[in-house]
C-alpha cells in the first residue's frame, strides 16, 4: 500500500466514473470507462491484491469495454444525457 | 474543520470515495434515461463496493498474498521430520505481513457476477433497441403506453 | 422527475453509508476485524487461510487456494453465474435460423477454418493485412499466455479465470481481425456451448469424486488414492488446479460466446 | 359427565356425506343411481349419530382428537360429541333424509339444471354441518363453520340469474366478511387469554380476568361473527339467500346454515364464556336486548311481506333470536328452552318452507295474495301447514309449544319482565302473520280459473297436489312435529345433559 | 451417499443444467427427461433432508471438509424451516417443469434446451439460498437466480417482457449490491462469513452488535431483500417481470423467488444478527410492520384495479409478501408471528403456484388472460376450475385451505404484540381477496360463453396434445394446497421446534 499513490489513483478515478457518466457520446463513455476499468485495476495492484487486479485488467479493462462497444455498433451512439 | 478531516476523512480515505462513486453509480443506474449510461452507472456502483472490500483487507506494509515458499517448505519439513501438527506454530507466518487473502477471493466472484450480469444487460438493450429503435426510457415506456400488446 | 428520486435516494443512501465510516477501523490497520479476528468467534479465518494454506494445500497463492479450495463451494456456483449469462444471452438475443442454412455456414466456415482468413465470411472482403498479421503473432502469444496463466495460478497471480478471459480475449480479437467466421471456425456454437456446459460439469464432477471416497463434497484430499500422490495436500494441489481448468473452459467459451452473440445482434454473420 | 370415549363415530359421522360426493359425480348421468346414493348417505349418517345417541344419553362424551400430540399449546382438529352437538346433529341428520327425497321430487318437478352440483354442495354442506356439530374446538369449529358458508353458496345462487347472484353476494359479504372480520380476531383473542381453544368441562374464559368493555367487544364479536344467526342489523343476506331453490331454503335456511349459526352463539355462550363469567359481568343483557329487537322486528317486518318465503325468512330471523334470547337469558329453563327450540323449530319451519316449495312445484305461485282458496286442492300440504305454523306460533299440541313454554319460564325466572313481553308479543305476531295464509287457503273463495286454464297441461280439477316425493315429506316433518309434543324426552335429556352434566328426573 | 443430502439437493439440478446443455442441442427430446430425473432426484433427497431434520434435528454440512476452525469453509444447514423450504422448493419446481413441457419448444425449437437449463440453474439457486449457512454464499445464488430470472423473463414473447427484465436487472443488482454491502459492512466488524460465527461473536461482544457498523450491515441486508422481494415501496419491478414472462417460468419464479428472499431476511435476521434486533427495539419493528402493513395495502389496492389475471396475481403477492415481513417483525414473545411467516412461506409457494398454473393453463388453452375473457369459462374446463377455485380459496383464508393457517397463526403474534394495524390490514386483505377471488368465481361459473370462442377453442392446436401435462400439475398443486391445510400440524411442530428451541442458541459450534 502507498499512500500518495492511493489518493491520487482515487481521485482519478472519481474523475474519469464522472466523465464516463457524464459524456453524451456513448463510445466515448464506453473507452473512458475501460480507463476507469484500468485505473481501478491499479488501485488493486497498490493495494496488493494482485489477483484482483489480474481479473479486473482482462474483465474491466478488457471484456467489458468491448461487449459494451460492441453493443453501441449495433444500437445507438448518442445519448440524451 | 481540519482537526476533524484529520480524524475522519484521511483515515477512511478509501471508505469515503468508496461511497462518493457508488453513489454516482447508483444515481446513474437509476436516474438516467440512456439504458448503457444506466449500465455504465450499474458497473461504476459495483466496483465501488469491491474497493470497499478490498480496502478493508489492507494491511499497512504488508505483501501480496503469495507465502513465501521457502518459510512453507521449512514447516512442511518439520512436520515430515516428526514435528506433527505443530509445523504451523513452530515455523508461524505472520499474517501481517501479507494482505488478507479473503476479501480478494470474494471480490474475484463479485467482478465475474459484475460482467456476467453486464453481458446479459447488453443482450437485453439490443433486443430493446431491435424491438423498439430507441434506447431512451422515456420514449420506450411511451411506446409502450400506445402499442397494443402483442403477445 | 426520475432524477429527482435518484438524488434523494443517492443522498439518503449515502448519508447511512457515511454515518457508519467514522467507526471504521483505520484503513490499512493490519488488527481491524476483517484482518485478525475479533474476541468470541473462531479464529479469524484469514489469519488461519495465510497461516495454514500452504501446509494444507501445497499452494503458495493464498487467494487460489481459498478460491478453489476452501470457499470452493463459492467458486462453482461463480462458475455456474458464467454459464448462465452464456445461456441467458443466447436465450435472449440469439436468432435461430434454420437447420439447412446453419449446416451451410458451418461447412463453409470448416473449409476456410485451416488457414488464417483475412476476408469476412460475408464477404464484405475487407482487406486487414496489418491487422491480420498482426493478429496472427498476437493471438498465439496471447492463447499461451492464457494457458500459462491457467497452470500457473498456484504460485503466481492467476488462475482459471484470468486465464480463461485471456484466451476469451484472443478469440475476439480473431473476430475482430478476421471476421466473426474465422473465430467460429475455430470454436463453433456448438462447441463453445457444450465447452461451456463441460466446464462446470468438470468442477462439479470433480468435487462429485470425493462423495465416492466417503468424504464430503469438494473435498479434493480424498483423491489421494486416486491421484497417487502420497499425501492429501498434494491431492488438493491437483484438485485445485483441475477446477481451475474447468472454470478456464467456462470462461473461455462464455467470454467469446458474450462477445459473438453482442457483436452481431444474435445472428453470428458478419461483425462488427 | 367426566368419562369420555375415543371413537372415531363422529369422524365417520362427518365424512359419510363427504364419501357421498364423488359417488355422486361418478353417477352424474344416471339420476337414478346419483339420488340413491344421496339417500343411502343421509341413512348412513343418520345410523352413525344414532349409534352415538346412546353414549351421550348415559352422560358420556366421544372425544377425538385428529392431528393432535404436538407441543406448546397448538390447536388439533378435535372432535367432542356432548349433549349440544347430539341435540344439533340429530336434528340434522334426521332432516336430511326427508329433504333429500323432497328435492327429488322438487328438482324433477321443475326440470332443473345442474342437478348434480345441486346434490354434490348439498352433501358437502352436511359434512360441515356435522362438523360444527361435533367440534371439539372453537378452531374446528371455525373451519367447518367456514366450509359450509362456502359449500352452500352455489345453492344460493342456483339459478345463476342477477337475481341470484346479487343474493349470493350479499350471502357472501355477509357470512364470509363478518366471519374473517370479526371471529378470526376473536377467536385468537381468546387462544392469547387462555391458552386453549377446547371446549371442555369448564368454559374457555372462565378463570380469565376479562374486563366489562373486553368481555363486550368478545361476545359480540361472536354473536355478529357468526352472522348466520342473522342478528339484526346483518340479517339482511337471509331474505337475499331465498332466491335459491327451496330444498336449500328449507334445509339450510330452517335447519343447517341458520341454526349453524345459532349454535355457535350457544356454543359461545356455554362454553367460551361460561354462564358464570357471563352473568357475573352482566355482558348478557346486551346480547339479550339486541336479540329481542330482532325477534320483535323481524316479526313486524314479516308481517309486511307478500312473498311467502321472504314472510318464512323474516320468520326464522325472529326464532332464531327465541333461541339467542333464550340462551343470553342465562337461567336453566331459558336455556332449556332455547336447546329444545333448536330441533322444535326445525321441525315446523322446514314443514313450512317444504309447503311452500310443494306450491311453487304444483301451481308456481310465490305471493301470499295468490294463494286463496288452494287449501282445498292441496289439503295435505295446508294441512301440514297449519301443523308446522301452529308449531313455530307455538301453540300446543305441537312441540314449540314446549321450547316456548320453557322460554316464557326462563325469563320470568330472570325477572325480565320486558323480555318476557318480547317473547310473548312475538308470539302473538307470529300468529298474525302465519295464519291469514292458512285462512284465505282454506276460507277464501277461489280467483277466476280462467289463468290456470290456460296452462295447459296441469289443469285438472279438484286434487292438484304436487309430486309425491314432495309430499310425503312434509307430512312427515309435520307429523314429527306433533309427536315431538308428545314424546319430547330425547331432546329433553339431551338438553339437561348440556345444563346439568347427567340426565335430569323432570 | 446418505450422508451427503444436503448438497445433493443443489447439485442435482446442477448436474441436470450441464447434462442438458451438453446433450440437449443435439437432441432436444432428451432435455426434459434429464430436467425431470434430476428435480426428482432433489425431490428424494430434499424428503430425506426432512425427514433427518424431523428425527435427529439440524443438520451441518461442511463443504470441502472443512470443519473447524469454524468459518473457514462453507457450511450448509438444514434446519426445521429451510428443509421443508426445499421440499416445497422441490415440489413447486417439480410441477412448474411438467407443466412447460416442450411449451417454450413449439415456437423457438433451438432455444429449448437452454429454457431447461435456465429453469435447472434457477432451481440450483433457490436451493442453494435456502440450504446455505455462509452469508456470502448467499449473494452468488442470489446471482444465480437473479441472472436465470432475468433470462426467463427476456425470452416472453411480448415486447414488454424485454423491458420488464431490463427494469428488474436494474433494480435487482442494485438489490443484491446492496445486499453484498451489507454482508461486507458485517465482515467489516467482525471478520467473519460464516452465519453461525457471526452470531456468536455478536452475542459475545455486545458493543460490536450495538456499533453503528452492524446498523449499517442490517439496514442493507434488509434494503437488498427487500428489493429482491418486492416489499412496498420496492415492488416496482414485480408485476411487470412476473405477468410478462412466459407462464413456464412465471410458474417458477412467482412462487418461489419473493419467498426465498423472505427466507433469506428471517434467516439473516434469526441466525445472524439474532431476534434481539426486533424485540429490543420496538421502534424499528414498528416501523417494518408499518411497511408491511403499506405493502399489504398497496397489493391489495393495486390488485383490485386491475383487470388482467396474471397482473393481479403479481399485485397479491406484494400483499403477501407484506404478511411475511410483517408477521416476522411481529417481536411477540410466544414466536407465533414467526411461525406464521415461515408456515406462510411454505402456504403462499403452494397457492401461488397453483393460480400461476391455473392462469397458465387458461391463457394456453382458451386464451384467456383477462377478466372478460374468463366468461363462462369453468364450465368448460371443470378441473382447472376447480384447482384454481381452491387456490383462490387458499389465498382468501378459507379453512381448511393452508392460507386459513397461516393466517391464524399471524393473527395470534399480532394480538401477543399488540399491532392491531396489522391486524386490520391482514383482514381487511382477505376481504379485497374474496372480493377479487369471488368476482372471478362468478364471471367464470355464471358468465355465458362466449359464441365466438367456441371456435377458437376448436381451432387451438395446443389444447389436445398437452393439456394433460398442463392440467395434472395444477390439480396436483391444489391438493397440496389442501393437504397443507389439512396436516399443518406436524409442520407446524416441525417449524415451532426450529423457531422455539434453536433460535436462541447462540452457538451451532462445538
Amino acid at each position: 500500500m502507498i499512500l500518495p499513490l492511493d489518493i491520487i489513483l482515487l481521485i482519478f478515478l472519481v474523475i474519469a466514473a464522472v466523465v464516463a457518466l457524464k459524456l453524451r457520446d456513448l463510445l466515448g463513455a464506453a473507452m473512458v470507462f475501460s480507463t476507469y476499468g484500468f485505473l481501478i485495476c491499479l488501485i488493486w495492484a497498490e493495494m496488493g491484491a494482485v489477483d484482483v487486479a489480474f481479473t479486473e485488467a482482462t474483465v474491466g479493462a478488457g471484456i467489458s469495454g468491448a461487449l459494451m462497444i460492441a453493443t453501441i455498433f449495433k444500437t445507438a451512439r448518442k445519448s440524451s444525457d | 474543520m481540519m482537526e476533524w478531516i484529520k480524524t475522519t476523512i484521511v483515515p477512511h480515505f478509501n471508505f469515503w470515495i468508496y461511497v462518493v462513486i457508488m453513489m454516482l453509480g447508483l444515481w446513474a443506474a437509476i436516474g438516467k434515461n440512456n439504458l448503457i449510461k444506466k449500465l455504465i452507472g450499474l458497473s461504476i456502483f459495483q466496483t465501488a463496493i469491491l474497493l470497499l472490500y478490498v480496502s478493508m483487507g489492507v494491511k499497512e506494509g504488508a505483501s501480496i498474498p503469495i507465502v513465501d515458499e521457502t518459510m512453507g517448505e521449512a514447516a512442511v519439513d518439520f512436520m515430515a521430520q516428526g514435528g506433527g501438527a505443530a509445523g504451523a506454530t513452530a515455523f508461524p507466518i505472520n499474517p501481517d505481513l501479507f494482505a488478507n487473502p479473503l476479501p480478494h477471493v470474494l471480490m474475484l466472484t463479485a467482478i465475474v457476477v459484475g460482467v456476467a450480469t453486464l453481458g446479459v444487460a447488453l443482450a437485453l438493450c439490443q433486443v430493446i433497441f431491435r424491438d423498439f429503435g430507441t434506447l431512451e426510457e422515456p420514449e420506450i415506456l411511451n411506446q409502450i403506453q400506445t402499442i397494443q400488446d402483442d403477445v | 422527475m426520475q432524477k429527482l428520486f435518484a438524488t434523494i435516494a443517492v443522498i439518503i443512501t449515502g448519508a447511512i453509508l457515511l454515518n457508519a465510516v467514522e467507526d471504521f477501523p483505520r484503513f490499512g490497520d493490519p488488527h481491524s476485524p476483517p484482518n485478525s479476528g475479533v474476541s468470541g468467534g473462531s479464529v479469524s479465518s484469514s489469519v488461519h487461510y495465510l497461516q495454514n494454506t500452504y501446509l494444507d494445500t501445497r499452494v503458495p497463492n493464498v487467494v487460489t487456494a481459498v478460491l478453489a479450495d476452501y470457499r470452493g463451494y463459492d467458486t462453482l456456483f461463480e462458475t455456474a453465474v458464467i454459464l448462465t449469462a452464456g445461456i441467458a444471452v443466447f436465450a435472449i438475443l440469439r436468432v435461430v435460423r434454420r437447420k439447412d442454412e446453419e449446416e451451410s455456414t458451418g461447412s463453409e466456415e470448416k473449409a476456410c477454418s485451416g488457414e488464417f482468413s483475412t476476408s469476412d465470411s460475408d464477404g464484405e472482403g475487407r482487406h486487414r493485412v496489418v491487422v491480420g498479421t498482426a493478429c496472427r503473432v498476437v493471438v498465439p502469444l496471447a492463447q499461451l499466455f492464457g494457458f500459462y496463466i491457467i497452470a500457473h495460478g498456484h504460485p503466481s497471480p492467476g488462475g482459471g479465470f484470468q486465464g480463461g478471459v485471456v484466451l476469451g480475449t484472443s478469440f475476439i480479437l480473431l473476430a475482430l481481425a478476421g471476421g466473426l467466421g474465422s473465430a467460429l471456425g475455430r470454436l463453433r456454437e456448438d462447441m463453445y456451448l457444450r465447452l461451456a456446459c463441460l466446464g462446470v460439469f468438470i468442477y462439479a464432477g470433480i468435487g462429485l469424486l470425493s462423495l465416492f471416497f466417503r468424504r464430503n463434497f469438494l473435498d479434493y484430499g480424498a483423491l489421494s488414492g486416486l491421484l497417487q500422490t502420497g499425501g492429501e495436500e498434494m491431492a488438493r494441489s491437483h484438485g485445485i488446479f483441475g477446477v481451475e481448468l474447468g472454470v478456464a473452459m467456462t470462461v473461455t467459451s462464455v467470454m467469446f460466446a458474450l462477445f459473438a452473440n453482442l457483436s452481431t445482434r444474435g445472428e453470428l454473420k458478419g461483425g462488427l | 359427565m367426566e368419562n369420555s370415549i375415543q371413537s372415531y363415530l363422529p369422524l365417520w359421522a362427518c365424512l359419510s356425506s363427504l364419501a357421498a360426493v364423488p359417488l355422486i359425480l361418478l353417477f352424474r348421468r344416471e339420476t337414478f343411481l346419483r339420488e340413491a346414493v344421496t339417500i343411502l348417505a343421509g341413512i348412513a349418517k343418520l345410523c352413525f349419530v344414532l349409534a352415538m345417541l346412546p353414549i351421550i344419553l348415559q352422560g358420556s362424551m366421544i372425544e377425538l382428537t385428529l392431528f393432535g400430540g404436538g407441543s406448546d399449546g397448538l390447536v388439533p382438529i378435535a372432535f367432542r360429541v356432548d349433549g349440544l352437538g347430539m341435540v344439533f346433529a340429530l336434528v340434522a341428520s334426521i332432516l336430511w333424509i326427508p329433504t333429500s327425497i323432497y328435492s327429488i321430487g322438487y328438482m324433477r318437478g321443475l326440470k332443473e339444471h345442474s342437478q348434480t352440483r345441486f346434490y354434490v354442495f348439498f352433501a358437502v354442506s352436511l359434512f360441515a354441518t356435522l362438523g360444527v356439530a361435533f367440534a371439539g374446538n372453537l378452531l374446528t369449529l371455525y373451519v367447518f363453520y367456514e366450509v359450509l358458508s362456502l359449500s352452500t353458496w352455489p345453492l344460493v345462487t342456483h339459478h345463476q340469474d342477477a337475481e341470484a347472484r346479487r343474493g349470493g353476494r350479499s350471502y357472501l359479504v355477509h357470512l364470509l366478511g363478518t366471519s374473517i372480520a370479526f371471529v378470526i380476531p376473536a377467536m385468537i383473542y381468546v387462544w392469547v387469554k387462555s391458552g386453549t381453544l377446547d371446549f371442555g368441562v369448564q368454559a374457555i374464559l372462565a378463570n380469565t380476568d376479562l374486563s366489562y368493555v373486553q368481555g363486550l367487544a368478545l361476545l359480540l364479536a361472536f354473536a355478529f361473527g357468526f352472522s348466520k344467526g342473522a342478528l339484526m342489523p346483518l340479517h339482511s343476506w337471509l331474505p337475499g339467500a331465498m332466491v335459491a331453490p327451496t330444498p336449500v331454503s328449507a334445509l339450510l335456511h330452517a335447519v343447517a346454515v341458520v341454526k349453524v349459526g345459532v349454535f355457535c352463539i350457544i356454543r359461545t355462550v356455554l362454553n367460551v364464556f361460561g354462564m358464570d363469567l357471563l352473568g357475573g359481568l352482566g355482558i348478557h343483557l346486551v346480547l339479550c336486548w339486541i336479540a329481542a329487537i330482532t325477534l320483535v322486528a323481524a316479526s313486524l317486518i314479516a308481517l309486511t311481506q307478500d312473498n311467502l318465503k321472504r314472510m318464512l325468512a323474516f320468520s326464522t330471523i325472529g326464532q332464531l333470536s327465541y333461541i339467542i334470547l333464550g340462551i343470553a337469558l342465562l337461567t336453566e329453563h331459558a336455556a332449556l328452552g332455547s336447546i329444545l327450540h333448536i330441533a322444535m323449530h326445525a321441525f315446523g319451519k322446514i314443514t313450512l318452507f317444504f309447503c311452500a316449495g310443494a306450491i311453487f312445484v304444483a301451481t308456481g305461485k310465490k305471493q301470499i295474495s295468490e294463494l286463496n282458496g288452494l287449501g282445498r286442492r292441496m289439503p295435505i300440504t295446508f294441512a301440514a301447514f297449519a301443523i308446522g305454523a301452529a308449531s313455530v306460533t307455538g301453540l300446543p299440541p305441537m312441540g314449540g309449544f314446549l321450547s316456548k313454554l320453557y322460554l316464557v319460564w326462563g325469563a320470568a325466572e330472570a325477572h325480565q319482565i320486558a323480555l318476557l313481553c318480547a317473547f310473548l308479543i312475538s308470539s302473538v305476531l307470529n300468529g298474525a302473520y302465519f295464519f291469514p295464509v292458512v285462512y284465505r287457503a282454506f276460507f277464501l273463495p277461489e280467483p277466476e280459473m280462467d289463468a290456470i286454464h290456460a296452462d295447459g297441461a296441469c289443469c285438472v280439477h279438484g286434487w292438484r297436489e304436487a309430486p309425491l316425493l314432495c309430499v310425503l315429506p312434509l307430512a312427515f316433518t309435520a307429523i314429527s312435529s306433533i309427536l315431538l309434543f308428545f314424546f319430547p324426552s330425547t331432546f329433553y335429556d339431551l338438553a339437561s345433559i348440556v345444563l346439568h352434566g347427567g340426565v335430569a328426573n323432570p | 451417499m446418505s450422508e451427503h443430502l444436503p448438497v445433493i439437493v443443489v447439485l442435482a439440478p446442477l448436474f441436470g443444467a450441464v447434462i442438458v446443455g451438453f446433450f440437449g442441442t443435439r437432441d432436444r427430446h432428451l432435455c426434459f427427461p434429464i430436467a425431470l430425473t434430476a428435480l426428482a432426484l432433489s425431490f428424494v433427497c430434499s424428503i430425506g433432508v426432512v425427514h433427518h431434520v424431523a428425527t435427529v434435528g439440524a443438520w451441518d454440512y461442511f463443504v470441502g471438509g472443512w470443519e473447524s476452525p469454524h468459518g473457514v469453509g462453507i457450511q450448509l444447514r438444514a434446519d426445521g424451516v429451510n428443509s421443508l423450504l426445499l421440499l416445497a422448493i422441490a415440489v413447486v419446481a417439480l410441477l412448474a417443469l411438467v407443466y412447460s413441457i416442450r411449451q417454450d419448444g413449439e415456437k423457438d425449437a433451438e432455444k429449448s434446451p437452454f429454457f431447461y437449463v435456465l429453469f435447472l440453474l434457477l432451481c440450483v439457486g433457490l436451493f442453494g439460498i435456502t440450504i446455505t449457512g455462509d452469508a456470502f454464499n448467499v449473494y452468488v445464488l442470489i446471482e444465480i437466480t437473479a441472472l436465470t430470472s432475468y433470462g426467463l423473463v427476456a425470452i416472453g414473447s411480448s415486447r414488454r417482457s424485454r423491458v420488464a427484465a431490463f427494469q428488474y436487472l436494474v433494480i435487482g443488482t442494485v438489490g443484491a449490491s446492496f445486499y453484498l454491502i451489507g454482508v461486507g459492512y458485517l465482515y467489516l466488524a467482525v471478520g467473519s462469513l460464516n452465519m453461525a460465527d457471526i452470531r456468536t461473536i455478536l452475542a459475545a461482544n455486545p458493543e460490536i452488535a450495538n456499533s453503528r457498523i452492524i446498523g449499517t450491515a442490517l439496514v442493507f441486508i434488509l434494503l437488498g431483500v427487500w428489493t429482491k422481494m418486492g416489499l412496498f415501496p420496492l415492488h416496482g419491478w414485480l408485476p411487470n417481470a412476473y405477468s410478462y414472462c412466459p407462464s413456464g417460468s412465471a410458474n417458477l419464479m412467482a412462487p418461489l423467488v419473493t419467498k426465498v428472499s423472505v427466507y433469506v431476511m428471517i434467516r439473516i435476521l434469526f441466525g445472524v444478527f439474532g431476534l434481539g434486533v426486533i424485540t429490543e427495539n420496538p421502534g424499528w419493528s414498528d416501523l417494518v410492520v408499518l411497511i408491511a402493513v403499506g405493502s399489504i395495502v398497496a397489493g391489495s389496492v393495486m390488485a383490485l384495479t386491475q383487470r388482467e389475471i396474471k397482473k393481479m396475481l403479481c399485485c397479491l403477492i406484494v400483499a403477501e409478501v407484506g404478511y411475511m415481513v410483517g408477521g416476522t417483525w411481529l417481536g411477540d414473545a410466544g414466536r407465533w408471528g414467526l411461525t406464521g411467516s415461515m408456515y406462510h412461506i411454505l402456504a403462499d409457494a403452494m397457492m401461488t403456484s397453483c393460480l400461476f398454473l391455473a392462469a397458465g393453463v387458461f391463457a394456453k388453452q382458451f386464451g384467456a388472460t383477462r377478466l372478460e375473457h374468463l366468461s363462462g369459462l369453468f364450465r368448460r374446463s371443470p378441473w382447472a376450475a376447480g384447482a384454481f377455485t381452491l387456490g383462490g380459496l387458499a389465498m382468501i383464508g378459507v379453512p381448511p385451505m393452508c392460507g386459513f393457517f397461516s393466517k391464524f397463526y399471524l393473527i395470534r403474534g399480532a394480538i401477543d404484540s399488540g399491532h392491531w394495524l396489522y391486524i386490520v390490514a391482514l383482514l381487511g386483505s382477505s376481504l379485497v381477496n374474496a372480493i377479487l377471488f369471488f368476482r372471478i368465481f362468478e364471471i367464470a361459473y355464471f358468465g355465458e360463453v362466449p359464441e365466438s370462442s367456441e371456435s377458437s377453442e376448436g381451432g387451438c392446436p395446443t389444447r389436445g396434445r398437452h393439456a394433460a401435462w398442463r392440467t395434472a400439475p395444477l390439480l396436483v398443486a391444489a391438493a397440496l394446497t389442501l393437504l397443507l391445510g389439512i396436516f399443518n400440524r406436524p409442520v407446524i411442530d416441525l417449524i415451532r421446534g426450529t423457531v422455539v428451541e434453536n433460535i436462541d442458541i447462540v452457538s451451532m459450534q462445538e
